[in-house]
């Protein structure tokens, strides 16, 4: 390992325990801490800070990736172009950007079930479903997803049987993950804008399975 | 590093927080983290170093406190051990005065920001890769003492070539400032060869292993 | 179980608060908390209830509250479990009235009751062990989901038998109350090992370990 | 795993949290509920918690140890019996009790360095050794002294040359440990009680190695 004192690993954790310790405990006066002086830097100007959260808040989010999956319902060329190179299958609305330049799409099917994790941080493709939920991010699901999906899976009030098998993909690299949910029945004929309605954001994480076309 | 971050499988934790719709955040001050992660960095930082300094947050604090605090205390421990703000400084909480004035994004520019942070981790290879889809591996044993992405759950573990992706940036290297690219593969477990037989037979957990995580079986 | 309690081995702990000499309790309730510790108990307990009681508190609380609050809710959990006390009677705090006084202890008495809790682990054994002084061995690669006495640093691990002590009280089984003795050894394995090259070479771990712990190597 | 609904983890655990996140924060409040309802119930006297108190403060300590220590440097036939059966041993002096039922000493020598620690919880041998230090019982002190306990050691003033290895006991199961410290220079025909006066705590737990006759 490099000895520059650049990357001391020691003197980060000495740091980050007097920055813990000696901060006020509210995050919220943690991060104005941080905006302060980036602003008084000039390395941002606070209206750049708004701007990005009107974009997350109202512009970028699951409805993004409700989208490709009901055009990849659809449109058969679509779903086989999602599934070679999801990166440039999403260009085609300009989905793509942070976190999704390597974007692989995984298809459940009748007897196999998928589920995203990032175990060793919480990796999420940001660009195409927006912020990740809280419970994406917790110690409970990152520990749980990989050792006993079924058990988190149940929780989510999703109970496969024994005959679907479930693939777990810790995204720990670049790679990130879109799970391609099944289409529901009853859904012959609708068009795109009616079948992105019916995919929520937990079913292209794989915390949800059986999408309904609702009326029952 | 065996540090906190590494939860895969640890057991004790409890039932999760379903929910199923959710503002983008939670409370004001995790939109603005999230809008300074992506505005505000020094020219030390890469993903790979914002990530380690994650993981060298003390452990208590690690598993305590909510995500977006952890952004904030590896953002300002990164600019404190880059020279770029003191420890005095950031515990003053800021100055008052605004001094410098930095161009203003609108919500477009962002949303051009966005599409422009699709990165490409992928990088030139002139060698062979070692392994080839359906190949039989078994991962290294032992964990290394800096950032590193093989979860501490699939050590010591055989499994499966399914794909390869050709070479992507290091991070045990970048972390360090070496720039490196390797082969890097996806490999699927089963499960039971991770959990033992508790788990289902059938079931499988993948992962995006480099190649000096592998080793022949 | 994979818990917050198998520390040996992670990282990202910073300096031990040295101390060469202490007071035997830090504050009065660690010391009230003892003395109720070897007092109070019910006959559902034992020594590897009591563990597992700890080792399933939630890893956020083991990691951050003192060894004897530990101790504390281990103790109002399992009379709680047991039937001794209601949830309800706990977090009223107890009442004010004492009601049934039992006998007093003299500290001569509490010293005799020391000296008699030397308590033998050990049991016979019918048949013989399965492994020798001398054996290489490998140790089990899974942890199981009850409370458990191989830590996971040492699971997978290439280790030399160097003592025997005959057959002790199984913990993996008496945290379920049954009552079952197996061959205890003390293991040796090799620093390098268990944490890889980094380690110093000529250094071990020794731990005592159960016969199904154990493999032929 | 028995089902017996009185060992269910997912029951205990939840106890568990409801009782953490209800009772009051203060440790001592929490023991003093347990106190109360432990005296209400008649389970004890609140005299004899007192006693206990005492006798742990008092009579029951680390000079227990150093008398044992300081008996197999002056007795060889002793130290053999000490190294035999450490149990026996210190019944000579009525030093056996809580957690001693299975005691071994472990002998340092100029090319050994015994080291003693418990990584799954931090069992310890109560009736010789007293209450163990905070440190003993801390979460830095189990993660490090079985991975890097020369670092551990360095950071109580022992530096070990590369020439003596370090053998840390892990104890983990009922056997509990003993390190016995080699003899100071200087101390040819000191008699029992002076050499204990030389034995610290942390040389019985190996995170002190080199006592002095004092007087440098």
């Amino acid at each position: 390992m490099s000895q520059d004192d650049k990357r001391d690993r020691a003197k980060v954790a000495e740091i980050h325990r007097k920055l813990h310790s000696h901060l006020p405990p509210d995050p919220a006066l943690r991060v104005k801490a941080l905006e302060s002086l980036a602003i008084e830097r000039g390395f941002v100007a606070r209206e750049t800070l708004d701007a990005w959260v009107e974009a997350y808040s109202e512009r970028i989010g699951p409805k993004r990736g409700a989208r490709v999956v009901a055009r990849a319902w659809i449109d058969p060329a679509y779903r086989a172009r999602l599934l070679q190179n999801a990166t440039e299958a999403i260009a085609d609305f300009g989905f793509e950007g942070n976190a999704t330049g390597h974007l692989k799409a995984v298809e459940n099917s009748a007897d196999l079930h998928n589920l995203v994790v990032c175990t060793l941080c919480s990796c999420y493709p940001f660009s195409l479903l927006g912020m990740s939920p809280g419970w994406y991010k917790s110690a409970a699901y990152r520990a749980r997803a990989v050792r006993e999906p079924r058990a988190v899976l149940a929780e989510f009030g999703v109970d496969l049987s024994a005959e679907v098998a479930v693939r777990v993909w810790d995204s720990t690299a670049e790679l990130r993950y879109l799970v391609l949910p099944q289409r529901p029945a009853g859904t012959e004929g609708w068009d795109e804008e009616r079948l992105a309605a019916l995919v929520t954001r937990n079913a292209m994480i794989g915390t949800d399975r059986d999408l309904s076309a609702g009326g029952d | 590093m065996d540090g906190m971050h590494d939860l895969g499988g640890k057991e004790g934790f409890g039932p999760i927080a379903v929910t199923h719709e959710d503002p983008a955040f939670q409370a004001d001050w995790e939109g603005r983290m999230y809008a300074l992660s992506q505005t505000v960095g020094s020219s030390d930082m890469s993903i790979d170093w914002f990530r380690f300094l994650a993981e060298l947050l003390p452990p208590e604090a690690y598993l305590s406190i909510p995500y977006f605090e952890k952004w904030c205390l590896v953002a300002l421990t990164g600019f404190v051990n880059a020279g770029v703000f003191t420890e005095e400084e950031v515990l003053a909480g800021g100055g008052e005065s605004e001094i410098a004035a930095s161009a203003v994004q609108s919500v477009e520019a962002v949303l051009a920001a966005v599409k422009a942070g699709c990165t490409d981790f992928s990088r030139h290879y002139a060698r062979e890769p070692a392994f080839a889809v359906g190949d039989e591996i078994v991962t290294q044993r032992h964990g290394v003492p800096g950032h590193t992405r093989l979860p501490s759950y699939a050590r010591g573990c055989a499994g499966r070539i399914t794909a390869y992706h050709g070479a992507h940036l290091f991070p045990d290297a970048v972390w360090q400032r070496i720039e490196v690219a390797l082969p890097l593969y996806t490999v699927s477990f089963e499960a039971r060869e991770l959990w033992g037989p508790e788990a289902a037979g059938g079931d499988s957990v993948m992962l995006d292993l480099w190649e000096p995580y592998l080793l022949v079986r």
